[in-house]
């Protein structure tokens, strides 16, 4: 997937969520945001992106990434 | 339902409109005696008694005028004759309506009218269908004794501007009821009567031919008219139906029941249903008379394949088009995985098309990569008002507005998107309610004859949360938080999390001022109105979903909606307006990557188990992709193989050349449709598409109504969509059989809970039924959240205003925003084949003066239009309804290549298309861009790999 | 002191030259160096005698007449100024005897007063009534006008207590008062002398209707002909507004009223209420139906009290002297006095304040002096060009509402008409289609294609053609307009239709004998 | 078509002075034809935009009301009474003599523009019949005689 694309999008959900005055709630939330809606192979290249040191991730998404990789990671098939 | 037509002529026309009161009042008429509701017209009582009086200018969905005469009775111990349709009931009142007196009166005021009127009955097209001629027949009309060679308009001339009706004035009986109609019904008040007296005619305009005027044809005037005067012009060349079925319009959202009369298997007339509980009898120019594309010449009913799309078509069998579309889809699974391939449902479609092709997808296909149109509209009121209410849709119906004080219109353009419920919401705001317009552009509704917004928020677009969040903040620091409300029923830190949010000196209107363009002091006016009001709606469109705050724009109105009390009963909630006819319903039906049927996230266990055992497969528990990421993935070459069945992506979804790019990646695409459309040129296999006159099933308009669609004539390509997609099914390996649309029904009916109560038998009884319709609700559910919210508690959302990246720039200066017009709709593929055409051949750049002047545009000139995505080529009108630095245009042209120049920016949440914001610049030139050229050529080529199709071997 | 020199402004004057006779006057006083105070009065409504000049004596005005420019020098040559004699001479203008036998209520200051001079007004006795109905409540007012008796003066006659009470009554926001001054009959002319000749009493008149209901603001809708009548009227308006008779806290009693004029623009039927409240809110002056009534839901939408002028111009009096003085006037019903306007074919036409009950004959011969051209009076159309046409035998008729109806025939706004036997009553008959169709709203049936009908069928029977069928169809045709039509337009056309017919069916190619009704 | 700059401004003071009057429309239709003699139709799009009407209801109004015209009269109207009290004392040799004096008919224009022949129903000056208006100026009891000179002076003074 197209990671620059990918990045966007997954900052802005970062942006939306780090709104929340709870700042562990918000990274939660954004984790579960990508669990639910972004397609495995999404979600791997943002895991595999963040590995490689995250460029242009917002921190908190990064953090979102790195805390909650294992519900994240899609389940091998 | 007794009779199936439901209003198309054979249901009673009780004269004048029912009345609601407490007080019921005991009347006698002709020796009958019932009780009617205080305010009833003696005509309405005599008709409910089952007398009818003979009447003309009076009929039963327009206001009582009391100008034809022929409804007057005797009422004991009253003077004189009194019209009826104009006296009201009174308590013991005692009517005869027919006396030697009132047959001569009658007979009298008849002799007069036919004494200015045609002797052509017989070869008149109302024949069998004339009031008039009804009339005369009522009241024994025997001669004429002022014989013919007096005054009259015999000589009028005839208009037949109108592509769809014609007027002829030398059949006007002065009734007013097609004024009163175009005032009363439609609101457009272009219809008024030239001149007084014996000259008196119905004049639209100054006089004017009717394609001149104001008229919008919606057709309720030729609906009213109660003779040949104003007559489709179908009827006149075909003559009179000979039977009629009641069925649903597949333009918009409001999803209007029509009676469609038919002679044998063709359509003569599409006549709106007086009993259609969405549109109450009235329609618009799309639904009333553009259908006609369904008997198109360019309709493609024949099964096409080819390998390559640079090849010729070949028309094959169903069966050899099945086949070779199984094969290449298990062909390119077996390659890339079976994650490689997916399908995109059409929000034009029915439910029951809708669910079979999410079935077909998660069973068949085995993953969930299934999305519909609606991402590219509404995902993210699925989205937002889900995490909000705590259901995917619209908490009223349609009906409430009329018991709004106050109506916020955001991001929508009802008179041209929504023309029939833009009538309601005209009629109540005529009636006095207040009205706030949120959108960057002077629509219709800001101001036209009776209407007049009492604040225009004329925002910048981009900025709609910025306006919520200041609108939110004058609420909460000003007191104006409906405490109670907000304490029994949302949950309590959320919304101390919100208030804390909104209330910050940056949430307020002047700290937004400078993001908004709105004035504070309007920020203000406006949040106190709707916070004042006792009943105050919203009502949103596009204009809010398709950005890239979509999501967060939908929770922040349904935190304004919450925080103010405004939800739960008639005249409030949160209204979004569909798009298409069935987006509430294709959403429904799981059409998206992420949710079984009613709204159900694919990880939940327990729910994909019910449907794994209902349809005997193993189903995959991550979200599939969604349009935009079916894109990417075909470019990242993860994704090679689609199923389009009904939606035309390459015209309607943002930045085309990326969309093409991805299409050219595909091994296997199957288009389902009408036309050859823009995505078909990209195709290997062409399923010919039934229209809705071919289908069979039900469409959900945008007030959760079930109505149903009924086959008025076969299709033309000899299956039903559903049909197509079960051989496709079949084919892949898993074999689904049902005998009938209804069959369907009963299943998504087993499977969703929302519509455990739904069933055909029941849609025939009732009309229609509004989702949630089940045990605790067997009528459905006109309102919802009345008791408590669907998810228990509401649930504020903070809503942080986070500008979007498409920003202007020095190179990119000025702001484009779309939207769709009256006389077309979506992609145009349907309207573009009808005469609607007249009235907007092209799309067009409206452009403020003060930006033409700059750039020395004139009106009509050629500009182009130039975008970081692309850039295209378009007519310019200068339009004071532009706000300086805002260029709009709509996208029902290919040629016009609107979504060249979007982005591929979208909403954070569901990845709607962020279509309303694009920074561009504009500039006077002299012919299209290259990018329409180069469409042009490869148009030009796919038609003619058309025309030269190799013809179907004979059997 | 200068002598006061009184030449009426009344636009019937004016027709005849007053204007110039004015400006003569003024010339010839320079010219000879005579100091006079020149006042244009209203007119005493004796026309015949216009321009009709008078001169301030200590005895009392005395009156020349009818004056042309030509007679001015020989006027001042009679030293007139001083009551000189000379041949136009008439005297005392209250001993005229078509002036002396009235009895002038709602006329006792036109004619007589400077028409826009407030301080004349006042010292006529004028706005004692509002001061009056200040201190009353609004019921007390109401109950004065409904003690009087007073019934609308516009030609239906409905008692205006009553009407008043219904807006009294009627919880609103906003109420409106209504002065239909759309005078359209042909023959009538009241209203517009008591605009241009006393503009003052229509509006205390309307002033007390205000308060008395609660309406803050007023219009007078009046018609298009009658420029004089603006000019006076807003002359006089603007007067009132000055010295707080008009506007917000009206003589500091805190009570508001408003007042405008509104001109209409050429159509009779605006003269019915309903149309004209259309025609008052920008519309097309289309007839409404009835109910909701304009007590109730009238001008936009609000209670409304719509009277006609005279009717509101009888206010002030009976307001001022009470009730009972101005019910002690009259016969049967029909209470107070009717301002009778005696026009067409007469020797002295002109207004006629009479109390109800004066016969037809007194008017025509005693105050009309009969037919201006000799020739016996054959005809009379009482009450405009929807009145019937009353023949010879009915002249002693007295004027009175239930008499007329009796008659089938009505008062109307109670203008005369006088024909004499030249007169062809087939084409007056036709005529009264004609003038429907004309003025025809074209709303309902009946009036729209009726009255052109009718007018096609009057010819056709004066042709001879089908006669007898279609003096038939003639008369059918009245009989669907007047029970089918919406309002008085179509349905009061066959009143001067079918009396024509019935009464002298020999100008309609029939016997005498043949007219059975 | 574009409006002469006298039109534009008459059409603009009537407006401007009239629209927030309640009821506006006649208001401002005599407005105009007070100061132009009539309507132009292309006032009608203006003033329905001002008053937040339609063009038709603004053009039904203005052929509903006889007073209004839709194209610009002569210098001078004629207006002849014809109701009955007129009728009665020679109102209908007058309207004839009227015609032949002028070659026009009703709701003609002279040639050279100087008279505009309109009926009218009732002027309020019965007791003067016949009774006839030129432009704003009423004359009761006109011959033919005194109709000939009538027009003579109007004609004279306007030169």
């Amino acid at each position: 997937m197209h990671i620059e694309n990918l990045v966007k999008m997954a900052n802005q959900i970062g942006q939306f969520f780090e709104a929340e005055p709870d700042k562990d709630q918000a990274v939660k939330d954004i984790a579960s945001h990508l669990k639910r809606f972004w397609d495995p192979r999404m979600r791997t290249a943002i895991i595999a992106h963040v590995e490689q040191g995250g460029e242009g991730l917002m921190e908190i998404v990064a953090t979102a990434v790195r805390s909650q990789r294992e519900l994240l990671q899609p389940a091998q098939k | 339902m007794a009779c199936q037509c439901g209003g198309g002529g054979c249901s009673t026309d009780y004269g004048t409109p029912a009345r609601v009161s407490e007080q019921l009042v005991e009347v006698e008429v002709d020796g009958i005696t019932l009780t009617v509701p205080a305010g009833t017209s003696v005509m309405r009582a005599a008709a409910e008694a089952g007398v009818q009086i003979p009447k003309l200018c009076a009929t039963d969905s327009l206001e009582p005028f009391g100008s034809c005469r022929l409804c007057l009775v005797e009422i004991e111990g009253r003077r004189g004759y009194p019209a009826s349709c104009t006296t009201l009931v009174d308590k013991g009142m005692k009517v005869h309506t027919q006396t030697p007196k009132l047959a001569e009166i009658r007979r009298g005021v008849m002799e007069l009218y036919i004494s200015d009127h045609p002797l052509d009955c017989l070869t008149c097209s109302a024949n069998g269908n004339c009031e008039l001629q009804d009339m005369a027949g009522v009241v024994g009309l025997r001669e004429v004794r002022y014989g013919f060679d007096g005054e009259n308009h015999l000589k009028s001339e005839k208009d037949t501007s109108n592509p769809y009706f014609s007027y002829d004035p030398s059949k006007c009986i002065v009734c007013n009821r097609c004024v009163r109609a175009c005032e009363e019904t439609q609101g457009t008040f272009a219809l008024t009567i030239d001149g007084r007296g014996f000259e008196s005619r119905v004049s639209p305009g100054q006089n004017e031919a009717f394609f001149d005027s104001e008229c919008v044809s919606c057709g309720a005037c030729v609906q009213a008219c109660p003779t040949a005067t104003l007559m489709e012009k179908t009827v006149i060349a075909h003559g009179q139906p000979d039977h009629r079925v009641v069925t649903t319009c597949a333009y918009c959202g409001v999803g209007c029941s029509f009676v469609a009369e038919m002679k044998g298997d063709q359509v003569i007339n599409m006549v709106p249903n007086k009993d259609g509980q969405a549109n109450h009898g009235h329609s618009c120019v799309k639904g009333r008379f553009a259908w006609g594309y369904a008997s198109h010449p360019d309709r493609v009913t024949k099964p096409m394949i080819r390998d390559r799309i640079s090849d010729a078509w070949r028309e094959v069998s169903w069966e050899e088009a099945i086949q070779f579309a199984a094969e290449r889809f298990k062909g390119i699974q077996a390659k890339y995985g079976k994650d490689a391939i997916g399908g995109i449902v059409s929000s034009r479609c029915t439910n029951e098309e809708d669910f079979l092709v999410q079935k077909l997808v998660r069973a068949a296909f085995g993953n969930n990569n299934v999305d519909t149109c609606a991402r590219v509209c509404h995902s993210p009121t699925g989205y937002g008002l889900k995490q909000t209410l705590g259901e995917s849709a619209g908490t009223q119906t349609f009906d409430s507005v009329m018991q709004a004080d106050v109506i916020m219109v955001i991001g929508a353009n009802p008179t041209d998107g929504h023309p029939v419920f833009g009538s309601q919401m005209k009629r109540r705001l005529r009636e006095g309610a207040k009205l706030i317009v949120v959108d960057p552009r002077a629509i219709d509704l800001v101001k036209s004859p009776h209407i007049r917004a009492d604040h225009h928020l004329k925002l910048r677009p981009g900025t709609n949360v910025a306006i919520a969040n200041a609108l939110s903040h004058v609420i909460v620091t000003e007191g104006l938080v409906d405490d109670a409300f907000v304490a029994e029923r949302c949950e309590t830190q959320a919304f101390i999390d919100w208030k804390n949010f909104v209330s910050e000196p940056r949430n307020s209107p002047e700290a937004l001022e400078a993001a908004t363009g709105v004035p504070a002091a309007e920020v203000r006016a406006a949040a106190r109105l709707y916070a004042s009001a006792d009943n105050a709606a919203i009502y949103y469109g596009l204009g809010v979903t398709e950005h890239s705050q979509g999501s967060t724009m939908v929770m922040a109105i349904a935190n304004l909606a919450m925080a103010t009390g405004n939800i739960g009963r008639l005249g409030v909630g949160v209204n979004p307006l569909r798009g298409q006819n069935n987006v509430q319903g294709s959403c429904d039906m799981g059409s998206f990557p992420h949710e079984l049927p009613g709204y159900r996230h694919v990880s939940d266990d327990v729910v994909r188990g019910e449907f794994e055992q209902a349809w005997g497969v193993t189903l995959e528990k991550e979200p599939g992709l969604r349009i935009p990421n079916m894109f990417d993935a075909a470019l990242d070459g993860s994704y090679k193989g689609l199923y389009c069945q009904g939606e035309d992506i390459v015209q309607s979804d943002p930045n085309t050349q990326h969309v093409i790019a991805a299409m050219e990646q595909m091994e296997c695409v199957v288009v389902q449709d009408l036309f050859l459309n823009e995505t078909a040129k990209y195709a290997h296999v062409f399923l010919p598409g039934a229209s809705f006159l071919e289908k069979d099933g039900t469409f959900t308009n945008a007030e959760r109504r079930i109505s149903r669609v009924r086959k008025v004539m076969e299709p033309l390509g000899g299956y039903g969509d559903w049909e197509a997609t079960m051989m496709l099914a079949k084919a892949m390996g898993y074999d689904m059989h049902y005998d009938n649309p209804s069959q369907i029904m009963d299943e998504i009916a087993r499977l969703v809970p929302t519509f455990h109560g739904v069933s055909y038998d029941k849609l025939d009884r009732q009309g229609s039924i509004q989702w949630p319709c089940n045990e605790e609700a067997p009528d459905g559910t006109p309102i919802m959240h009345t008791e408590q919210f669907v998810r228990g508690k509401g649930k504020f959302f903070v809503t942080q205003y986070v500008p979007t990246d498409e920003k202007i720039t020095p190179k990119f200066p000025l702001l484009l925003t779309t939207g769709r017009i009256l006389a077309h709709y979506n992609v145009g593929a349907q309207t573009r084949r009808t005469s609607n055409s007249a009235w907007h051949p092209e799309d067009i750049l409206e452009i403020h003066p003060h930006d033409a002047e700059e750039r020395g545009i004139k009106d009509g000139d050629w500009v182009g239009i130039q975008s970081r995505a692309g850039d295209t080529v378009l007519h310019a009108q200068i339009s004071t309804r532009m706000q300086p630095g805002v260029v709009y245009t709509t996208f029902h042209h290919p040629f016009s290549g609107a979504n060249v120049i979007t982005t591929d920016n979208s909403d954070w949440a569901t990845n709607c298309p962020e279509y309303k914001v694009t920074a561009v610049q504009v500039v006077k030139v002299s012919q299209p861009s290259e990018w329409q050229q180069r469409y042009r050529q490869f148009s030009d080529r796919q038609d003619d790999l058309m025309k030269q199709r190799e013809p179907i071997k004979a059997q | 002191m200068s002598i006061q020199v009184f030449v009426p402004r009344d636009s019937s004057a004016i027709s005849l030259g007053a204007n110039r006779v004015a400006k003569a006057i003024t010339n010839e006083a320079a010219k000879r160096g005579v100091t006079i105070e020149l006042v244009r009065n209203g007119s005493r409504g004796m026309f015949w005698l216009e321009t009709l000049v008078e001169v301030a004596t200590p005895k009392g005005r005395i009156a020349y007449g009818p004056v042309n420019p030509e007679d001015v020098a020989g006027l001042f040559d009679a030293n007139f100024l001083q009551a000189g004699d000379h041949a136009l001479k008439l005297g005392l203008t209250v001993e005229i005897p078509f002036l002396k036998k009235q009895e002038r209520l709602t006329f006792a200051r036109v004619g007589i007063t400077d028409p826009v001079s407030l301080a004349d007004y006042i010292a006529h006795d004028g706005y004692r009534g509002l001061k009056r109905a200040l201190g009353l409540s609004g019921a007390d007012i109401v109950k004065e006008v409904t003690d009087s008796g007073l019934r609308g003066r516009g030609g239906a006659a409905f008692p205006t207590g009553i009407k008043w009470n219904t807006v009294l009554n009627t919880p609103a926001d906003q109420k409106y008062i209504v002065c239909n001054a759309d005078e359209g009959d042909s023959g009538t002319y009241s209203d517009r002398m008591i605009m241009e000749g006393d503009p003052f009493v229509l509006i205390e008149g309307m002033t007390i209707a205000g308060i008395a209901v609660g309406a803050t603001q007023g219009y007078i809708y009046l018609r298009s002909e009658y420029p004089h009548a603006l000019q006076a009227l807003n002359e006089a308006i603007d007067v009132a507004v000055a010295n707080n008779y008009l506007g917000t806290d009206i003589l500091g009693s805190g009570k508001t009223f408003h007042l405008e004029v509104r001109r209409g623009a050429g159509a009779y039927v605006c003269g019915e209420e309903t149309s004209l409240l259309e025609s008052l809110e920008g519309k097309r002056g289309i007839v409404r139906f009835k109910p909701p009534l304009p007590a109730i839901e009238g001008l936009f939408g609000k209670p409304t009290i719509i009277n006609n002028v005279i009717s509101l111009a009888s206010v002030p009096i009976i307001l001022d002297k009470g009730g009972a003085f101005y019910r002690d006037y009259g016969m049967g019903r029909s209470r107070g006095t009717l301002p009778i306007q005696l026009a067409g074919n007469l020797k002295q036409c002109g207004l006629v304040e009479k109390a109800f009950g004066v016969t037809l004959r007194e008017l025509l011969y005693d105050y009309g002096g009969g037919s201006a051209t000799g020739r016996p009076i054959r005809a009379v159309q009482v009450g405009g060009p929807l009145g019937a046409f009353l023949p010879e035998s009915q002249f002693d008729t007295p004027l009175d509402y239930e008499a007329f109806a009796a008659l089938w025939a009505v008062l109307g706004h109670g203008g005369i008409v006088a024909f004499d036997d030249t007169v062809d009553m087939a084409k007056m008959a036709r005529y009264a289609m004609e003038f429907c169709a004309i003025e025809s709203c074209g709303k309902c049936t009946p009036c729209r294609i009726g009255s052109t009908r009718g007018v096609e069928v009057v010819d056709k029977i004066i042709a001879g053609t089908d006669h007898a069928a279609n003096i038939q169809l003639l008369r059918d045709l009245s009989d669907t307009m007047l029970n089918g039509s919406l309002c008085a337009l179509g349905g009061m056309t066959p009143y001067p239709v079918l009396s024509a017919l019935n009464h002298f069916p020999e100008d309609f190619g029939l016997q005498k004998t043949e007219q059975a009704a | 078509m574009t409006l002469s700059d006298r039109t534009q401004q008459a059409i603009d003071a009537a407006v401007s002075s009239n629209k927030d009057r309640p009821g506006a429309l006649l208001p401002i239709l005599h407005g105009i034809q007070d100061q132009i003699g009539y309507i132009p139709p292309e006032a009608i799009p203006q003033i329905a935009g001002e008053l937040n009407l339609s063009r038709a209801e603004v053009h039904g109004v203005v052929t509903f009301y006889h007073y209004f015209r839709q194209s610009p009269p002569g210098r001078h109207t004629l207006q002849i009474c014809q109701a009955e009290s007129c009728q009665a004392m020679g109102s209908e040799a007058l309207t004839e003599h009227a015609r032949k004096t002028l070659g026009v008919g009703f709701h003609q224009t002279t040639g050279d523009q100087a008279f505009t022949l309109e009926p009218i129903y009732c002027l309020g000056n019965c007791a003067c019949s016949p009774a006839i208006m030129v432009d704003d100026e009423v004359y009761g009891r006109v011959t033919p005689e005194r109709l000939e000179q009538i027009l003579a002076e109007v004609k004279e003074a306007q030169r």
